[in-house]
């Protein structure tokens, strides 16, 4: 069984429609990439998940209970978090207090969450800035406490957005690492990027997006072939021209 | 690794610092004076006050101007148990800790969708509206106020008339009881969850914190605290009006007592309160008596130059120190 | 540069905050008792919102001070005319400012007695705090003596070491009252309703109490009952709210710049009753009656004392003078000269008892009828409680900026006009 | 019939009164982001301002509130160099605590120089005057104070929303990093701000003489209510300020009239808080 399902969404800010009845699934235990030109709505997308918008149309359904329009603290505690695209530290405390605030999810008691914290930490190579207030870390490291964080609430759905931007190619091997390693624990991972190149290798499906609509939603290899996906992805022009490049064979 | 040492040792020091301010009033000179205990019971008091008023303003960064309502609430609760009722003050002091609570939950639930300027704003028009609705209202006395009757002094009745030990004791025993609160909070579940939604509302949500029952408990928290502080003030002045605990300057005291020490700090209130109390105090009984608001004068322009030259309080004027002597230190020693 | 300043701030703050820490552990010590002298501590308030009236009466208690402590012989005044007191004891004042709080009243209260070491109080102008801050006076068997504070109250809680020297709000209500009475049997005036506003502070809210109790004890009717929150913006409402319930006669409780107000817009509302009487108030504030000129004309009051008196109690003049040179000018009102009153009586008393026991003051000052040139009767005289029965006070009203005394008609000294003109008249 | 019409007559009136004090603040809230305290202070010194020229050199109220206006013009643009400057960057409270300190400071210096007395000027032109037009009752200087505060808030309006100033203006409230980048001098905007909200308020206490009694306490209310119609208006919006001070003119009097007086400032908070509960950021907010 799903253990997200994404029903129809359509979320409109005024005029501009930012998801045009969205629906696809996440199957438990896989990982599913959210892709999509810059503007796609896949953010938007996120933020209906993760309660922060109320959708307009439609609905999400999280281990078969509706959540749509549920509060984000309630969804959370369900099991479905996520992580922020611009990062967003809770400056003024250490990148310790940071994620004990997740790990204080599942348990009240302060050696148990200390216990889950500090292993988080480690999972994403953090434990050497623990006690560095979180507004002082650099970019990567800031990176990293989100999705420590949200690791430490103990998810069963693992919702990253854009974690591997900007990031160099050991690191984003070492960021790769870790989403396999979670995904081999038993938790679920939903992973937005804006470049393909790095979700590629490791999803199990991938959903396109475009202007608001789904426009493909199928396994890595062929979405990487997609007539639209590229049209999207490199406008129709090019789109167009790779097309007749590739028909052409030899031309150049 | 050195997580818990280091909390034992910061409690090992506060444990001492009571320690010392318990043992303080066995010191003649200082119970001999009068004006001293006063000071002294007047820094406790508000060391309490704003350590209240931290919960939600420092801890939960909501920034309230309201707290002197709640305040208020606890005064007229005590005052009138014993005035009104003619009964003991407790039951007048819990009845005010839990309806202050009550108040503060159905006042903020509005008040929280409001940020900024807006919330600050909406917070001072609270504070009016309870003064001016208490000055008109004459079942809690009205305009008059209540003034207590002469009755028998002691604990039970928490008032005394000749000595000031009694009322030393019991500022500290308040002081006691909310920092005890505050340092148990600071160390567990809520208070982590405080100071997340103060440093990102959203941030916390999405890690399954229910920001509005945060700021809504650390706010009844909050405002219990301060009636309780408030009944207190109340038992020491044996008069209670509108004007003297609810008014915007009470308000103010809250706020600035916690700010110039340092807010969002456990040691930040009581640092406010031990320079601002004295302070304050002490210019009023030397330039006070004058009549050209010289006092006020200074005052003002103390909290002005604290503002601008220090705005993490107090306490990162303390921290500066320790930082420069640490640095001395390291260079004569390198010196060497 | 800026670090330097910086650390500079820094320890400057530090190395005050640990002064003020550490003195009240080292305390005063103990107080010099060389010479011969008596502290007096004064609680009035001199900042804040009736400041003006606060440090009028801080002037009043030093012009006593300096008439007992000093020979002057052109001064009718008992005392006058030798210097200090039980043969070379000189007063010396202690001032403190309450601020008008009550809290703050009765800290600094406690702050003289215990700190300062002051033998007596004087104060405190407003009634909320005088009531704390005697009340800290009498457990320790000190003497408070205050000049003007009018609650009721305050001497019907039994208290041996305090007294009042200025009529109560309740008896110069009753005195408002026969006003009435008096006007509708002798001009046929024809006065049924009365309207009262007032600040809804201790003092008005007494004040309008008194005024509804007398009314109805001398059958009329409260048609408008207007309390206000002072220190207002506009009186708009408040006014239109008497116009329109238009009553015959207006008793006000209406202090400092409230009271300028009230009147400017009463007169750009076009309305006025045919009589207002105003307790101790702006009304009795010499300097607004001479700001607000020929508006001022036609408004009654009660008062202990105004310059136009000057027939009635010819001592005055030469305090006066003093009074005025601590003031820049401004003469004494029925407020402050019953403070400086205190502090004569008070010190004639210590005389009298030959001694500084508390004990025997208080006594000596119970039971003996004192000399008063400075009060309107001439006389003091307190019964248990602490009031001065004394107390007497005339109903004035404006007549060409003056203060003339219009009742009792035995000490007038100008007929009412009555009705007041009306503004399209004037 | 006629009563209502002068209750009403009489709010809008001071109404337009409270809408030239609160223009000031609006004006430097809109773009620093700062609630200035001690704006009632400003309110009170141009009062003096006023006063002592009245009673000195004999001008009348009407034409000092140029001296006025001024006066606290120059005295916002200290506040902006001596203290506010030093604000920015720190917690938002940072302005707001030390503006309280300024008012502290302001108001007890006016005690002491010029004594808690209450005064008054009498024989002003407009002392007393009034219109009548039908059955309503005009009194002169709040009419004069109510027109003052129609030029003064439309020439603010005019002034931000249509010169070359203006435009510099709200570069530097949206942005002032992107406005710096534009090549527009911040920091002299700032301090021109602070000095035309200033002069504003200026204005506002120069006419005031003429109706109400000076003292060092005058001011404090006049702040207060401000706050509540800028915050009420919304975020920076002059008319939203103008609009809200006539709202609260007209609660007051009409809560003060048929509740009852002591009721007149219960009803403008709670209108505060009625309005910002249903829209958060006031009337015009966005």
């Amino acid at each position: 069984m799903a253990l997200l399902e994404v029903r129809e969404v359509t979320k409109k800010f005024g005029q501009l429609v930012a998801n045009d009845r969205i629906s696809f699934s996440v199957e438990e235990g896989s990982i599913v990439g959210l892709i999509g030109p810059n503007g796609a709505g896949k953010t938007t997308l996120f933020n209906c998940i993760s309660g922060l918008f109320k959708p307009e149309g439609g609905q999400v359904v999280f281990d078969g209970k509706d959540i749509t329009g549920e509060p984000p603290y309630r969804i959370a505690r369900m099991g479905a978090v996520r992580t922020f695209q611009v990062v967003r530290p809770l400056k003024d405390m250490s990148v310790l207090e940071n994620v004990l605030v997740g790990a204080f999810l599942r348990t009240s008691d302060r050696g148990e969450a200390l216990t889950r914290a500090e292993e988080c930490l480690r999972l994403c190579n953090l434990t050497a800035y623990r006690d560095r207030m979180a507004g002082d870390l650099p970019i990567g490291g800031k990176k990293r406490l989100e999705m420590a964080r949200a690791l430490a609430t103990g998810p069963r759905l693992l919702m990253l957005d854009e974690v591997m931007a900007g990031l160099n190619t050991t690191e984003l091997k070492a960021a790769l690492d870790v989403i396999l390693r979670l995904r081999d624990s038993g938790i679920t991972l939903m992973v937005v990027e804006h470049v393909m190149e790095g979700i590629m290798p490791i999803a199990d499906k991938v959903v396109v997006l475009d202007g608001g609509t789904k426009i493909a939603e199928d396994i890595p290899a062929r979405i990487v072939r997609d007539e639209r996906v590229i049209e999207a992805y490199l406008g129709a022009k090019y789109g167009r021209r790779l097309k007749n490049g590739t028909q052409g064979g030899s031309r150049d | 690794m050195m997580n818990t040492k280091v909390i034992d040792l910061k409690d090992a020091l506060w444990l001492l610092l009571l320690a010392v301010l318990a043992l303080l009033p066995l010191v003649p000179f200082v119970s001999g004076s009068f004006f001293g205990m006063h000071v002294l019971i007047l820094v406790l008091l508000f060391a309490s006050m704003a350590q209240a008023w931290n919960i939600i303003g420092g801890y939960c960064g909501q920034v309230s101007f309201g707290h002197s309502v709640f305040f208020g609430i606890g005064a007229y609760g005590a005052g009138m148990a014993v005035v009104t009722y003619g009964g003991l003050p407790w039951g007048g002091i819990l009845a005010g800790m839990v309806l202050a609570a009550v108040v503060a939950v159905i006042i903020s639930y509005p008040c929280f969708k409001l940020t900024g300027h807006y919330f600050a704003i909406a917070t001072f028009a609270i504070v009016e509206i309870f003064n001016r609705a208490f000055l008109v209202w004459e079942w809690v006395g009205g305009a008059l106020g209540l003034d207590y009757p002469v009755i028998e002094e002691g604990l039970a009745n928490l008032m005394w008339y000749e000595t000031k030990e009694g009322y030393y004791y019991c500022a500290l025993g308040l002081f006691v009881i909310v920092f005890g609160i505050v340092r148990w909070l600071e160390s567990h579940r809520f208070g982590y969850y405080m100071r997340a939604v103060r440093e990102g509302q959203e941030t916390a949500e999405s890690l399954g914190v229910n920001s509005t029952a945060v700021k809504l408990g650390a706010m009844a928290i909050s405002a219990a605290l301060a009636a309780l502080c408030g009944s207190f003030f109340v038992q020491y002045n044996l008069r209670v009006d509108p004007p003297m605990v609810m008014s915007l300057d009470m308000s103010m005291k809250f706020v600035l007592v916690t700010i110039l020490g340092g807010s969002g700090t456990l040691a930040g209130p009581l640092l406010g309160a031990a320079v601002l109390i004295p302070l304050q105090e002490y210019t009023r009984a030397f330039w006070g008596g004058l009549g050209g608001g010289v006092d006020l004068m200074i005052f003002g322009v103390l909290i002005i130059v604290i503002v601008i030259k220090e705005p993490a309080g107090i306490i990162g004027i303390l921290a500066g120190i320790g930082k420069s002597l640490a640095r001395r230190g390291g260079t004569a020693q390198g010196g060497a | 540069m800026s670090r330097g300043s910086r650390s500079f701030v820094r320890w400057f703050i530090l190395a005050a905050a640990l002064c003020l820490l550490v003195s009240p552990l080292t305390g005063a010590g103990p107080a010099l008792a060389a010479e011969k002298i008596i502290k007096i501590g004064t609680i009035f308030p001199l900042t804040g919102p009736v400041a003006t009236a606060g440090q009028r009466c801080q002037a009043a208690v030093q012009t006593a001070v300096e008439i007992i402590n000093n020979k002057h012989p052109e001064i009718k005044v008992p005392l006058a005319n030798k210097e200090g007191l039980l043969d070379g004891y000189k007063i010396v004042l202690v001032h403190a400012d309450s601020q008008g709080k009550p809290d703050v009243g009765k800290a600094e209260a406690e702050r003289l007695l215990n700190q300062e070491k002051v033998w007596a109080l004087i104060g405190a102008y407003n009634s909320s705090v005088s009531k704390p801050a005697s009340f800290v006076a009498e457990r320790m068997k000190r003497i408070f003596m205050c000049g003007s504070s009018s609650s009721a109250a305050l001497t019907q809680r039994d208290m041996k070491y305090f007294f009042r020297l200025a009529p109560t709000d309740a008896t110069e209500s009753v005195d408002f009252v026969e006003v009435l009475k008096w006007l509708n049997k002798t001009k046929k005036a024809g006065i049924k309703t009365l309207g009262v506003i007032y600040e809804n502070s201790e003092f008005g809210k007494h004040a309008a109490e008194e005024a509804k109790k007398a009314a109805a004890a001398g059958g009329f009717k409260v048609v408008a009952d207007v309390p206000f929150s002072p220190g207002a913006t506009n009186l708009n409402s408040e006014v239109q709210t008497l116009k329109g319930s238009n009553p015959d006669a207006v008793f006000g409780a209406v202090l400092g710049a409230d009271y300028s107000l009230w009147v400017k817009t009463m007169k750009q509302a076009k309305w006025l009753p045919k009589i207002v009487i105003n307790y101790c108030s702006g009304y009795q504030d010499p300097v607004i009656a001479k700001q607000l000129g020929p508006d001022a004309e036609y408004f009654m009051g009660s008062s202990g004392y105004s310059p136009q008196f000057a027939s009635l109690m010819p001592a005055v003049a030469p305090v006066e003078k003093i009074f005025k040179s601590k003031t820049g000018g401004v003469p004494f009102d029925g407020n402050s000269i019953q403070e400086a009153v205190a502090m004569l009586v008070l010190a004639q008393a210590i005389e009298k008892a030959r001694s500084l026991d508390p004990d025997k003051v208080a006594k000596t000052l119970m039971e003996n009828t004192w000399d008063s040139p400075l009060s309107l009767g001439g006389k003091v005289k307190f019964v248990k409680g602490g009031q001065n029965v004394q107390a007497k006070s005339i109903i004035t009203q404006l007549q060409n900026g003056q203060y003339k005394r219009i009742y009792p008609e035995k000490m007038a000294d100008a007929k009412i006009v009555f009705p007041m003109k009306p503004w399209d008249k004037r | 019939m006629e009563t209502f019409a002068q209750v009403v007559l009489d709010g809008l009136l001071s109404g337009m009164v409270y809408a030239l004090v609160a223009a000031g603040l609006c004006l430097i809230w809109g773009v620093m982001d700062v609630i200035n305290f001690a704006h009632g202070e400003y309110l009170m010194i141009a009062m003096y301002v006023s006063y002592w020229l009245g009673f000195l050199a004999n001008i009348d109220p009407v034409v000092s509130v140029i001296a006025a206006g001024v006066f606290i013009f120059i005295i916002g643009a200290l506040t902006y160099l001596l203290i506010i400057r030093y604000t920015v960057g720190k917690p938002p409270l940072a302005a707001l605590l030390a503006t309280f300190g300024l008012a502290m400071f302001l108001k007890n210096l006016c005690l002491n120089r010029f004594s808690p007395n209450f005064l008054i000027l009498s024989d002003t032109w407009l002392g007393g005057k009034t219109f009548q037009l039908g059955g309503l009752i005009f009194p002169a200087p709040q009419l004069a104070a109510a027109a003052l505060a129609l030029i003064v808030v439309g020439l603010v309006y005019l002034l931000i929303n249509s010169t070359r100033f203006g435009w510099a203006v709200q570069a530097t409230a949206m942005d002032r990093e992107a406005a710096e980048l534009m090549g527009i001098d911040t920091e002299r905007i700032y301090i021109l701000i602070f000095g035309i909200g200033g002069a504003c308020v200026g204005i506002a206490g120069g006419i005031m003489p003429s109706y109400l009694a000076v003292h060092p306490e005058v001011g404090s209310l006049f702040g207060l209510i401000a706050f509540v119609c800028v915050a009420m208006g919304g975020f920076g919006s002059i008319p939203g300020a103008f609009l809200a001070g006539l709202l609260v003119g007209v609660a007051e009097a009409l809560a003060g009239f048929y509740i009852a007086p002591v009721f007149k400032y219960i009803a403008v908070f709670g209108l505060y808080l009625a309005v910002v509960f249903l829209r958060p950021k006031g009337i015009f907010g966005w």
